[in-house]
């Protein structure tokens, strides 16, 4: 029995220096919310921000991205990586004053995996045996069962490396005492998904109007220990309203954690105030250029060209204003999985960028065909340079630009597209053939269609082992072949980039991967 | 007379509704990008777009989907968001009073103002009020609304501090709170096209109708100035302009998607620039129903207008 | 009415001077004050546009990372912008795209709105009924979801942007038209050309359609200048002309953060200046030009 | 005692070398009662004159100068509150064009009503009833129901009726007409004709008459003044002047006038040419490039309005040709035989 | 007179759609027949369809019944294409020179467009004819290249008749050709039709309401009245011994240049409006009205029977629709019979 996991003593999400106020505090999140406010089963990239005050997770990661105890203070797994036994802490109680317990996971799974529901999350589950199949509507049982109120095991399918990653410190409980009388159909619409008003988050949701005045209050019965805010006002804004909001101090936290984000080019404003903070911290969202191999990108060498007639550090220097780094890896270079010793590094070059160009033959007489999407103007920006830096090694790119939409459609289904830009989440995690793999062409993101069934089964290798030193070689591999190979161009890690305003609020200090607010130790100035 | 009118106006509408939802159906499907691409993360697999898709109804053929929506509509369903998963009417709800009173007031203030403006101008061609509105008129066209209401955000919100930047009303507070002061830079970024083209048709207008004989027949019959001006003149220089409004309307809808996106302020604009990006087919097709029916509206009222200031035609 | 006023006694100036239409209207235009200037302005900036390649001091799309947005100065007398590029050079190409766009779109909607207009009022009846609905349709439709839909299909190049303005614009011209025809097609000196045995396509095309021209030139005018507008909005929405090709449109809509509108102004005060520039000098021109077309205001 | 007494009243519209001079150095006087007909063809400056007195010209692009004495007081000089007063109330003017100068848009009582009302005639009701009353008679028929109706609803010449209804809302001293009966027929014509000469009569409202149809002089005026391009050319009472005609130009104008009551001669006699540019007029007799007798006296200066030297009765004339002294009156000889 | 008949109408009906879907009869059964060379003059009351009449004749606007014969040819029953083919023998001249010319288009234009029409080319092919054109109406040349804005009335008169001529038509209708001119230009206007019917054998149909330049233009003169001819006959007849209390009416009201005959002459006032163009009464349309109906003592014939138009009998086809015109002079009372129209020896009597 191998076991992992950490002490209960080392909580990280307590602060015993909060003290309960009695302040409010103004939250701008940058897009549209979404009605669903359910955690694993919203599908808006938005929402996190909103969902993390409201659930807790199993595992946290520490600084170095090692687990801690978070709702769990102990996991055990099996030798043959397919049985997680998790111990509940004990105490915890709903905002409503219900304890929890491990029916309280149960419901959050059976939610998840019921057919009537969607998410995009299932990923945080599947793992688990059967999960599969009730999904898809066949009667199954699913590998989950409680051992006593404290103590559930889970058992996989299969072994898998990033579970983990996925359902310890991703995935939520659902109060099982509410979910289980809400009808499965309106698990992802009802009153209480769009208003959840029993959590076990640091806040619960008190009213709610359409994506606008979001109203939450204090949990009292919080576990992680007092909650300094009283309230926090939620609303969905654009990016300039959102900074001007914060200047005319109207609203007091911009938390980094929408799809959009602080355009650079306001940092210096919001800097220039003295009153507001700045805060910057790693992200592991990689902006990535897909080359289509289907189209002209087939040969290594042209998208090497590529890659060596691109400045992603004068990129980042004008686009980001430097709050960013290149993407040499695969892995975030804050991952445990990163290791700069086996990827190559690529500078620009375009002399060699022109050599292997002609050695493969291009023709510069055709147009490359590079759809942008629309929304994020750092990419609108970094398209035309990456135009003009490709101009200069004779490639022929023209820009179409498109909604966000259609950007999808054409570079996941209709793969009709020679270069495009899409930002790929990342999840700490160490699988990434849904980026790279073979298959992943049809059914993952894979959208320029890379193919290489050496690296299809280093990732598919890699996914068994669930110890750090199985698992370490492979990474290594992978990371050093993707990087030789270069299907697609990873341009950066963004920083993300939060303001406060410290007049206000104090004690902001989200944590590195962009995972958690920890809204809980936020306090009113 | 009047309502047989409007009956007939109404019923002249509905082939325009159909009109505009069949197309705006025709045109969001003839474009690429799909609805799914937006509620299913890329990353998580075929499987749960299909299921996604079959949720929605998006695997069933296009007609069969248009028919099914516009029966329902009839019926006063008009379906739920994607993106939002609630009723569209609800949502539509919800945001059509911030249009309405957006629009409205700028409606509103770019006649009333516009129209004064006008009709000043014209009393005393080539002085110096007609000099200065017909250089603020110039500045009304040429600047685009965004560009304007940034500059007011910036002076008037964050230099001044004098009006809030953005949103409705102000946080916290329930109810219309500070509605008035929060109306104040959009409804001015959104009127001032419409105020620049107002006072420059008035002022045109009332110099024509200024010169009409009625006008000196007025005059010769020993009446006040304000009386000629008000009761002769500007009445019937007001005919040309209620046209002018009836195409204003949908062209304020439009201009208040942009400066609903700079204001933030919680409208149908924004609402269509979302559920365009994001396919959200259910409430793009309310939206076009909204509005082509306020459209449809926007002619009624404006002949109804026209015909109570014109007797001529009051009588056909 | 019969205006017996001052053309009634006018005495016939016995012309021996040119009296070519053509002519005719320069020689008004040249007479107008305001209508120079429009003119004169409009044609430098022109000029400029079709000569960016000779007067512009650098390549519009040559970025440059190490300057970006930085301040006029450095060799750039504008300045430089997001990604560096010379803000000058680009002012002077953007007026390709952004004239072309405003001329190409108008002239779109005015090739639908014009015949439908004059169809639609000078016959009348059911063809009426059907043109004025689809007007209704079209001006009920949020111009947004056709940018994005034509953005999507046809790509958001200036021509797919040209089409789709001509589109949503010709409606407003169609109704123009539309009325005048109404109005003259009892006219008098219509009924004449029909006692003369001419056929209906002539007296639109002879008759009726010269009586538009003086609304058409003006609202032509008016709609330049209004698609610079919407496709400044457009590129504020990410939907205008496609970079890196330079519109004011898109240089302008750089100002929609706060930063680059409070601390660089030297991005988006030009192209905004420029757009003023160019409305109010074709408006001038307009006025002039209308005034000019109609030989009984030719002379005043 | 004159009720009006206008002197050396010229009107100019536009200023440099487009000024046009469309009334010059017009002097004559009414009598209470008495018609003046004003005749002369278009743009010979007869409704510049009439609008004169109105004070309504556009103040913008005109310059009157003279004096217009109604009442004791300029005309010209009135401040705007006094001015008010008289229009409408002591000098009422009906207008030429009857499609165009009513309110499209008021009912026609209601612009009856409110002269009444703007001078402080009668009450509420009492105007309303008045208003039908003066529709009832200038021969509307259906008087009370048509004061509800709207201008389009009327003919032209019910409209011209309603116009002439509105002048005599408040009982003026002065009716100022201008070419009332041109749009009408005959038949309608025949009865506004009537309807004037019975107000003139009977409440001894002094009428200027304009119009330039010498067969209606003929029936209502008492004196007649011709004008030609902007100036008076002859001025006589009504059979003096219809049945002596000395100036040139009013010979012709009668001659040219096809007459009803004589069966077809061969061809009307015709005045040749035009009347000349108001921009720019000769400085000589303004008739002189159009008159069968010009010499070149006429072409250098311009004649006087003068008593015709042969006429017994009060007839005043402007043509070199009907003066007598050193080197004009040359018409005079030949009148007797040319022109009789 | 006449050699044959050009124009010969019959039966001719002309309604307008009126608002609320009524119809309104403008033309209510006309017959007119005018031979080769004739000047037929039509008279009458404002708005009793003589302009209707007069555009219906030229297929401007459809006749709703009867015949409208051409040259032997009907036009009711042509198709489109032939009536603008046909169009080239018939011409008009309208009543306001100034409205009815294009204001954007030059003299020359204007005068050449029926040449266009019909033949093609431009003013630049046909410019000869065109100055031709203009000589004959005594335009000088110099105008070719001008505006109508900038022609006085007269001028814009005579473009209006040589674009009329230049496809040297049979058949002119004028509608008012000289009601908008100076009195002085009128008379050269006058004189001008006159010169030109009697050169070229024209046929001319004159619409004017002013009943002396009718007396002077007309060969022969209709009446009309309320959508109907009420009399119709030779020139000499109409006016020396017009028979319909109507037309008599008309001549006593339109007036004569001499104060003394004018104000002592006395007029036949008719009171009343004329019947609406949408409900016309059953018998005679005048009868309401009528002067000598009043005089009979309010015969019931005139209210029940809609009178035809019948021989008077003093002169060939001298016809007036009254029930009672052919008593006229024997049996009317007195007072009447003396207001008929002998200017002549009342003037002379008062002089
Ligand atoms: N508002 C004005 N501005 C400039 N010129 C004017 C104006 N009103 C009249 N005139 C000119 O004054 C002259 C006299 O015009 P007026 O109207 O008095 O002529 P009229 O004798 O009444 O002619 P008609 O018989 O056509 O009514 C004309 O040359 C006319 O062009
Ligand atoms: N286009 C039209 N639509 C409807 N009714 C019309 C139209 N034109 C004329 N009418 C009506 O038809 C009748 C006859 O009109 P028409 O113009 O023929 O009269 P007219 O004898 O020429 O009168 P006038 O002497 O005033 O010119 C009138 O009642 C008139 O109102
Ligand atoms: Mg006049
Ligand atoms: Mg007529």
């Amino acid at each position: 029995c191998t076991s992992g996991g950490g002490s209960a003593s080392t909580s990280s999400a307590s602060a015993g220096a909060v003290k309960a106020g009695t302040g409010t505090a103004t939250m701008a999140i940058f897009g549209s919310i979404g009605p669903c406010l359910m955690p694993n089963l919203t599908n808006n990239g938005n929402a996190r921000a909103v969902t993390q005050c409201f659930g807790s997770s199993l595992l946290a990661y520490d600084e170095k991205m090692d687990f801690i105890p978070s709702l769990a203070s102990k996991y055990t797994v099996s030798s043959d990586g397919t049985q997680y036994t998790f111990d509940l802490r004990k105490g915890v109680k709903w905002s409503d004053g219900t304890p929890f317990t491990a029916d309280d996971i149960e419901a959050a799974i059976t939610a998840m995996t019921d057919p009537q529901t969607t998410t995009n999350w299932i990923t945080y589950v599947s793992p688990i045996a059967g999960t599969s199949d009730r999904k898809a509507g066949k009667s199954a049982t699913i590998g989950y069962k409680k051992v006593d109120d404290t103590t559930f095991t889970v058992t996989l399918s299969a072994p898998n490396a990033s579970f983990l990653d996925l359902f310890g410190t991703q995935f939520q409980p659902l109060p099982a005492h509410i979910v289980s009388k809400i009808a499965p159909t309106d698990l992802n619409t009802g009153t209480f998904a769009q208003a959840p008003n029993v959590t076990i988050g640091p806040f619960y949701m008190t009213s709610r109007s359409g994506d606008d005045d979001m109203e939450m209050a204090r949990n009292p019965h919080f576990w992680g220990g007092t909650v300094g805010l009283a309230k926090l006002v939620v609303k969905s804004m654009t990016e300039t309203n959102g900074v001007t909001a914060i200047l005319a101090g109207e609203v007091d936290v911009i938390p980094a954690e929408s799809v959009a984000e602080i355009a650079p080019s306001d940092v210096e404003t919001l800097s220039s105030n003295s009153a507001i903070k700045v805060v910057k911290y790693q992200n592991s969202t990689c902006q990535t250029l897909y080359m289509n191999e289907h189209t002209l990108f087939s040969d290594k060498r042209v998208r090497q060209a590529v890659i060596y007639a691109l400045d992603r550090k004068g990129m980042i220097k004008t686009v980001l204003d430097g709050d960013g780094i290149v993407a040499d890896s695969v892995y975030p270079p804050f991952s445990k999985y990163y290791d700069a010793k086996v990827i190559t590094k690529y500078t620009q070059n375009v002399k060699k960028a022109k050599q292997l160009l002609s050695d493969a033959g291009w023709d510069a007489s055709k147009t490359v065909n590079f759809i942008v999407p629309t929304g994020d103007t750092t990419v609108t920006q970094a398209s035309v340079i990456i135009q003009q830096q490709l101009k200069t090694i004779g490639m022929n790119v023209q820009i179409q630009q498109v909604d966000n939409n259609t950007a999808i459609s054409r570079a996941n289904q209709q793969h009709n597209f020679d270069l495009t830009i899409l930002a790929n989440v990342g999840v700490n995690n160490l699988d990434v053939s849904r980026r790279f793999s073979t298959a992943a062409w049809k059914t993952g993101v894979n959208s320029g269609g890379y193919s290489n069934p050496q690296l299809d089964q280093l990732m598919a290798q890699a996914v068994t082992k669930s110890a750090f030193s199985d698992q370490k070689p492979l990474t290594d591999q992978i990371q050093q072949l993707i990087s030789q190979e270069v299907p697609t161009v990873m341009l950066w890690y963004r920083d993300s980039i939060a303001a406060v305003d410290t007049a206000k609020v104090t004690n902001v200090v989200p944590q590195r991967g962009g995972a958690w607010l920890q809204a809980a130790k936020w306090g009113s100035a | 007379m009047l309502l047989r009118r409007i009956l007939r106006r109404l019923a002249i509408g509905v082939p325009v509704v159909i009109g505009a939802t069949v197309l705006n159906f025709i045109l969001v499907n003839a474009a690429p990008g799909s609805p799914l691409n937006s509620l299913v993360d890329p990353e998580a697999g075929p499987a749960v777009r299909k299921q996604m898709a079959a949720r929605l109804g998006l695997d069933r053929p296009l007609p069969l989907q248009y028919l099914t929506w516009l029966w329902n509509a009839v019926h006063g369903n008009l379906g739920f968001s994607y993106e939002n998963d609630r009723p569209v009417v609800q949502d539509i709800l919800e945001r059509l009073p911030a249009t309405l009173l957006l629009a409205g007031t700028a409606l509103v203030l770019a006649y009333v103002v516009g129209i004064a403006i006008g009709v000043i101008a014209a009393l005393r061609p080539y002085g110096r009020i007609d000099a200065a509105s017909s250089v603020v008129g110039v500045l009304g066209i040429s600047i685009p609304s965004f560009v304007l209401g940034l500059l007011l955000i910036y002076v008037f919100a964050l230099k001044l501090h004098w009006l809030p930047a953005s949103g409705m009303t102000t946080l916290g507070t329930t109810g219309s709170g500070g509605l008035l002061q929060h109306l104040v830079l959009p409804v001015v970024s959104l009127a001032i096209f419409d105020l620049a083209i107002v006072t420059r048709y008035t002022r045109a207008s009332m110099l024509e109708v200024l010169t009409e004989d009625f006008i000196r027949t007025a005059n010769g019959k020993g009446l006040s100035a304000t009386r000629v001006v008000v009761r002769h003149a500007l009445r019937n220089a007001l005919t040309p302009l209620v046209t002018l409004a009836g195409l204003s309307l949908p062209s304020l809808f439009g201009g208040a998607v942009v400066v609903e996106v700079v204001f933030q302020w919680p409208g149908m604009g924004q609402l269509a620039v979302n559920s365009v990006l994001a396919r959200d087919y259910p409430t793009l097709l309310g939206l076009s129903l909204v509005f082509s029916i306020l459209v449809v509206i926007g002619n009624l009222i404006a002949d109804i207008c026209y015909t109570l200031l014109n007797p001529k035609v009051r009588d056909d | 009415m019969t205006s017996n006023t001052i053309e009634a006694v006018t005495a016939v100036p016995a012309t021996t001077r040119s009296r070519r239409s053509g002519s005719a209207v320069l020689r008004s235009l040249l007479r107008n004050p305001t209508a120079v200037f429009g003119a004169v302005v409009v044609i430098i900036i022109v000029l400029a546009t079709l000569f960016a390649g000779v007067i512009a001091p650098f390549n519009p799309d040559a970025i440059n990372l190490n300057l970006a947005h930085a301040a006029p100065g450095h060799g750039h007398l504008l300045g430089t912008d997001l990604q560096g590029r010379d803000v000058l050079s680009r002012l002077l190409y953007a007026g390709r795209a952004s004239l072309l766009i405003g001329v190409g779109a108008v002239v779109v909607s005015l090739v639908i709105g014009v015949p439908l207009g004059a169809l639609a009022g000078f016959f009348g009846g059911w063809l009426d009924a059907i043109i004025s609905r689809v007007t209704d349709v079209v001006l009920s439709f949020p111009v947004i979801v056709l940018a994005v839909v034509a953005g999507a299909v046809l790509g958001s190049g200036i021509w797919s942007l040209i089409v789709l303005l001509g589109c949503i614009l010709w409606t407003t011209i169609c109704r123009l038209v539309r009325s005048i025809a109404i109005a003259q097609r009892d006219a008098d000196y219509v009924v004449a050309a029909r006692s003369l045995g001419a056929s209906d396509l002539r007296i639109i095309v002879k008759h009726i359609l010269p009586s538009t021209v003086g609304v058409i030139v003006v609202n032509a005018v008016f709609g330049v200048a209004n698609v610079i507008l919407i496709e400044a909005s457009l590129s504020f929405l990410g939907l205008g002309v496609r970079p890196p090709t330079p519109s004011w449109g898109n240089m302008l809509s750089d100002a929609q953060s706060l930063g680059v509108l409070a601390g660089q102004p030297w991005m988006w005060v030009p192209p905004a200046a420029t757009i003023l520039l160019t409305i109010v000098s074709i408006n001038f021109l307009g006025d002039g030009m209308q005034k000019a077309l109609d030989p009984r205001l030719r002379n005043r | 005692m004159p009720v009006l007494e206008v002197e050396h009243l010229s009107v100019t519209f536009g200023s440099g070398p487009d000024a046009v001079k469309a009334v010059e150095d017009v002097s004559f006087e009414l009598a209470p009662g008495q018609t003046l007909a004003l005749v002369g063809e278009s743009g010979s400056g007869k409704s510049v004159t009439a609008l004169a007195i109105m004070r309504l010209l556009p103040q913008h692009n005109s310059t009157v100068t003279g004096s217009i004495v109604f009442d004791g007081k300029d005309v010209l000089k009135l401040r705007r509150g006094e001015l008010q007063k008289v229009r409408g109330n002591r000098i009422a003017m009906i207008y030429q064009d009857p499609m165009t100068a009513l309110n499209p848009s008021m009912t026609v009582g209601a612009q009856i009503i409110e002269t009444m009302r703007s001078h402080g005639i009668g009450t509420r009701a009492d105007r309303r009833e008045r208003a039908a009353e003066l529709l009832a008679q200038v021969g509307l028929p259906d008087a009370r129901a048509r004061v509800d109706a709207y201008p389009h609803q009327l003919s032209g010449g019910m409209r011209q009726r309603v116009m002439i209804a509105m002048a005599l809302a408040c009982e003026p001293d002065i009716i100022l007409a201008d070419e009332i009966t041109t749009a009408l027929d005959v038949t309608v014509q025949a009865q506004i004709l009537e309807l004037l000469a019975h107000l003139s009569k009977e409440r001894g409202v002094a009428v200027i008459f304009i119009t330039h149809n010498l067969a209606v002089v003929a029936r209502i005026g008492d004196v007649v003044q011709v004008m030609y391009a902007g100036q008076v050319v002859e001025r006589a009472s009504t059979s003096e002047l219809l049945n002596h005609p000395m100036v040139p130009y009013t010979v012709g104008l009668l001659g040219s006038t096809p007459r009803l009551d004589e069966d077809r001669s061969d061809r009307l006699s015709t005045i040749p040419g035009e009347p000349p540019n108001p921009r720019r007029r000769p400085p000589g007799c303004r008739f002189a490039t159009r008159c069968r007798f010009h010499r070149e006296l006429c072409d250098a200066e311009l004649p006087p309005l003068v008593q015709a030297a042969e006429a017994d009765v009060p007839h005043e004339v402007r043509c070199w040709g009907l003066v007598p002294g050193d080197g004009t009156g040359w018409l005079i000889e030949e009148k007797a035989g040319e022109l009789a | 007179m006449s050699d044959g008949l050009l124009m010969d109408v019959r039966h001719l009906h002309v309604s307008y759609r009126a608002r609320r879907g009524q119809r309104l009869l403008a033309v209510d059964g006309v017959d007119l027949a005018v031979g080769e060379g004739d000047v037929l003059c039509i008279v009458g009351e404002s708005g009793s369809g003589k302009s209707t009449v007069g555009k219906a004749m030229l297929g401007l606007i459809p006749a709703s019944g009867g015949e409208i014969g051409f040259d032997g040819m009907d036009l009711t029953t042509m198709g489109s294409r032939a009536l603008r083919k046909l169009r080239s023998r018939m011409q008009m001249i309208f009543q306001d020179p100034y409205a009815s010319l294009d204001p954007r288009m030059t003299i020359g234009e204007i005068i050449a467009e029926p040449l266009t029409i019909h033949h093609g080319g431009s003013l630049r092919r046909h410019r000869e004819r065109v100055l031709g054109a203009m000589r004959d109406v005594g335009l000088v040349p110099t105008l070719i290249d001008s505006y109508a804005h900038e022609l006085s009335g007269g001028q814009r008169q005579r473009v209006g008749i040589a674009r009329a001529l230049i496809l040297e038509p049979a058949l002119i209708i004028a509608d008012e050709p000289v009601a908008a001119l100076d009195v002085s230009i009128q008379a050269q206007v006058v004189n001008l039709l006159q010169d030109l019917q009697r050169t070229r054998r024209l046929t001319m149909i004159v619409i004017s309401h002013d009943l002396a330049v009718v007396r002077h233009l007309a060969d022969r003169v209709a009446v009309m009245y309320s959508g109907r001819i009420v009399e119709y006959g030779d020139r000499v007849s109409i006016y020396e011994h017009p028979s319909h209390p109507y037309t008599q009416a008309l001549l006593s009201a339109a007036p004569i240049p001499v104060p003394e005959i004018e104000r002592s002459r006395e007029r036949i006032v008719l009171e009343g409006e004329p019947p609406s163009p949408f409900s016309r009464p059953e018998g005679c349309r005048f009868s309401s009205r009528c002067p000598l109906r009043a005089a009979l003592g309010n015969p019931e014939i005139c209210a029940t029977d809609d009178p035809m138009l019948l021989d008077v009998g003093d002169s060939a086809d001298h016809t007036a629709a009254c029930h009672f015109t052919r008593f006229a002079p024997t049996e009317v009372d007195g007072d009447i019979a003396s207001l008929r129209l002998h200017p002549h020896d009342k003037g002379e009597k008062e002089l």
